[in-house]
């Protein structure tokens, strides 16, 4: 498949909403600065399917909303640590095998991680996820073992 | 309404300085800049409500990917005490 | 009706992101050392401003203003995508630099308790704010000794 | 609000001004740099100034910390302490600053509609750029169009400015890795690195 257009039709979507004119001289100037950015990113050589995931679209609107749950509940224990009058923390640094097969599924499972407060992806070699987490209970219950299986599934057949 | 929210962002401009003062460590103020980069572009976005003009939006978008790549250059020389240096390769770094 | 259903929602969104922000940033005071405060920040970039935003966002649809709320989002996204990336960096860099994160028993939680009070048991407690603005001088001396 | 979001903002600057002479470490002061960077253009949002809070966003945070750190790389991280008393700068300074702060006891008042300032040639830009030019934006237009030169002459000496820095910093290490050094590239690297040159 090839992605330039699509990143070509993306770059200009991007510019008529930001832009909101629709007169000849902007249309212009737009379609001058997306073929000018395609350009550049196709002779570099980066548009491949790790930079522009078009594959991951339909099941990442499935993961998306999970993800922000889960954000959401990890930010309420964090605040609880944080409000309690004396604070009661335990950091430590854990290791674990991550199941996803592609570097594309390893990026998205390590930021899921860092974007969830209280645990941090601090160093990744080949599967094995170095984590550091403010408190032990974040990282050895089985939320991190669900959000593993979810970018799996995410990173889907095609790999 | 948007007032409260604004407040509430100063707040933690203040206390976010604070940290970055105290240091003790570069790390602690690399993450007071980073913090306060991301409070900077929450104020500008409740501000233009306050005032009631919100096209000051496409700032607060400009800011955030200039908080970003400010971060990176500031790590970047952190870690390698270079700005033009690449990262040593391993395999299996993301 | 449609109308006060909104302005509560709004309101609802606005305080609970003011209330996670400052949250988080009171732990970027509190908490004991760089990587713990890391979490407190992850805060403040997820839900305080996530929260924040999407309150904006939902006045700015209900508003009319459509393309406002499309910005509003753009923004968030960005500030999603970019905060992970920044705080491993911050993580990574630490390591590679030689700070060691404070772990369970290790010597310095104990020794910024022993400043603390009574409570001497050594199982990962520190003292709050105080405690940890009163070290930070001496630290601060010793960080610049490590560069 | 607006008043309360100034003080908040002044107090902020004010502190990471005063933090940034006490200390000596040289990269918290770039770090301290940015922030100040970031709280003016704040500032600057506040006062409508747009145009210029982008610009303080993008070179003064963005840029200027990247060359600051760019130049510690290469001087070493600590500041020696001055070797003359700081009385004598610190009356100039004071002189100075009291001397400015005199003049804008003149100036009308911040923001006024009547200001002279604002019925120069303002007035016809605010009214006729949009037939003139066509462009919906009436600081673009005056920057890009009716001070056409003057920006282009700006931007000429910023462009020399920023290639002129850039050859300072990097002269040195294309020179350094001709000579053979480039293990630093590799391995070496570490964060203290820079400290010892």
């Amino acid at each position: 498949m090839n992605r330039a257009p699509w990143l070509w039709a993306i770059l200009f979507a991007l510019w008529l909403v930001l832009s909101w004119h629709f007169t000849p001289l902007f249309l212009f100037f737009g379609v001058v600065t997306c073929s000018i950015a395609v350009l550049v990113v196709t002779r570099m050589g980066i548009l491949d399917r790790e930079s522009l995931p078009l594959h991951l679209a339909w099941r990442a609107a499935a993961y998306v909303p999970w993800l922000v749950w889960e954000i959401f509940k990890s930010n309420v224990r964090v605040a609880r640590i944080i409000l309690s009058p004396r604070i009661r923390v335990d950091p430590s640094i854990v290791h674990f095998q991550a199941s996803q097969r592609t570097d594309l599924g390893r990026f998205i499972y390590a930021n899921s991680i860092t974007l969830t407060p209280g645990t941090v992806t601090t160093g990744i070699v080949g599967d094995d996820f170095e984590v550091h987490a403010i408190v032990q209970e974040e990282i050895d219950g089985s939320e991190e073992n669900t959000m593993n299986r979810r970018v799996a599934r995410l990173e889907g057949e095609a790999g | 309404m948007f007032a409260v929210s604004a407040a509430a962002v100063l707040v933690c401009m203040v206390l976010a300085m604070l940290r970055a003062v105290l240091g003790p460590t570069a790390y602690d103020r690399v993450l007071a800049l980073n913090n306060i980069g991301t409070k900077t572009v929450v104020l500008i976005a409740v501000l233009g409500f306050v005032n009631g003009r919100p096209d000051f939006l496409d700032l607060a978008l400009a800011y955030a990917l200039i908080n970003f790549i400010g971060t990176i250059a500031v790590l970047k020389y952190i870690e390698y005490g270079d700005l033009g240096a690449s990262a040593p390769r391993e395999t299996g770094t993301e | 009706m449609m109308g006060d259903i909104v302005t509560v929602v709004v309101w609802l969104l606005l305080l609970s992101g003011g209330f996670f922000m400052v949250t988080g940033s009171l732990g970027m005071v509190r908490l004991p050392d760089v990587f713990t405060r890391m979490h407190a920040a992850g805060m403040v970039d997820t839900m305080g401003a996530g929260l924040t935003l999407a309150g904006l966002c939902v006045y700015s649809l209900h508003d009319g203003t459509g393309l406002v709320a499309v910005r509003l989002v753009l923004v968030l996204g960005f500030l999603w995508f970019t905060s992970p990336i920044a705080t491993h960096a911050v993580a990574k860099a630490a390591l590679s630099g030689g700070t060691t994160p404070y772990t369970v028993g290790d010597a310095r939680l104990r020794a910024g308790q022993a400043g603390a009070g009574p409570d001497g048991a050594g199982e990962g407690r520190t003292g709050a704010a105080p405690d940890s603005t009163r070290k930070a001088p001496a630290e601060d001396e010793r960080g610049r000794g490590d560069r | 609000m607006s008043i309360v979001v100034d003080i908040v903002l002044v107090t902020l600057l004010a502190v990471a001004g005063i933090a940034l002479l006490r200390i000596r470490n040289l990269f918290a002061v770039v770090m301290l740099a940015g922030i100040y960077s970031l709280l003016s253009a704040g500032l600057f949002t506040v006062m409508d100034a747009v145009d210029v809070a982008f610009t303080e966003a993008a070179v003064g945070a963005g840029i200027s910390t990247v060359l600051f750190l760019g130049a510690l790389a290469l001087a070493g991280h600590h500041e020696n302490r001055p070797g003359h008393t700081p009385l004598l700068p610190l009356i100039v300074v004071s002189v100075t600053g009291l001397a400015l702060v005199y003049g804008t006891i003149d100036m009308p008042g911040f923001g006024g509609a009547d200001n002279p300032v604002h019925h120069h040639v303002a007035d016809h830009y605010l009214k006729e750029s949009p037939n003139e030019i066509d462009i919906p934006n009436v600081v673009t237009a005056v920057l890009a169009s009716y001070r056409g030169y003057d920006t282009w002459g700006e931007v000429t000496v910023v462009f020399a400015a920023a290639v002129g820095v850039m050859l300072l910093l990097m002269g040195g290490r294309r020179s350094r890795a001709a000579a053979g050094d480039n293990g630093r590239v590799g391995g070496d690297g570490q964060a203290g690195g820079a400290g010892d040159r």
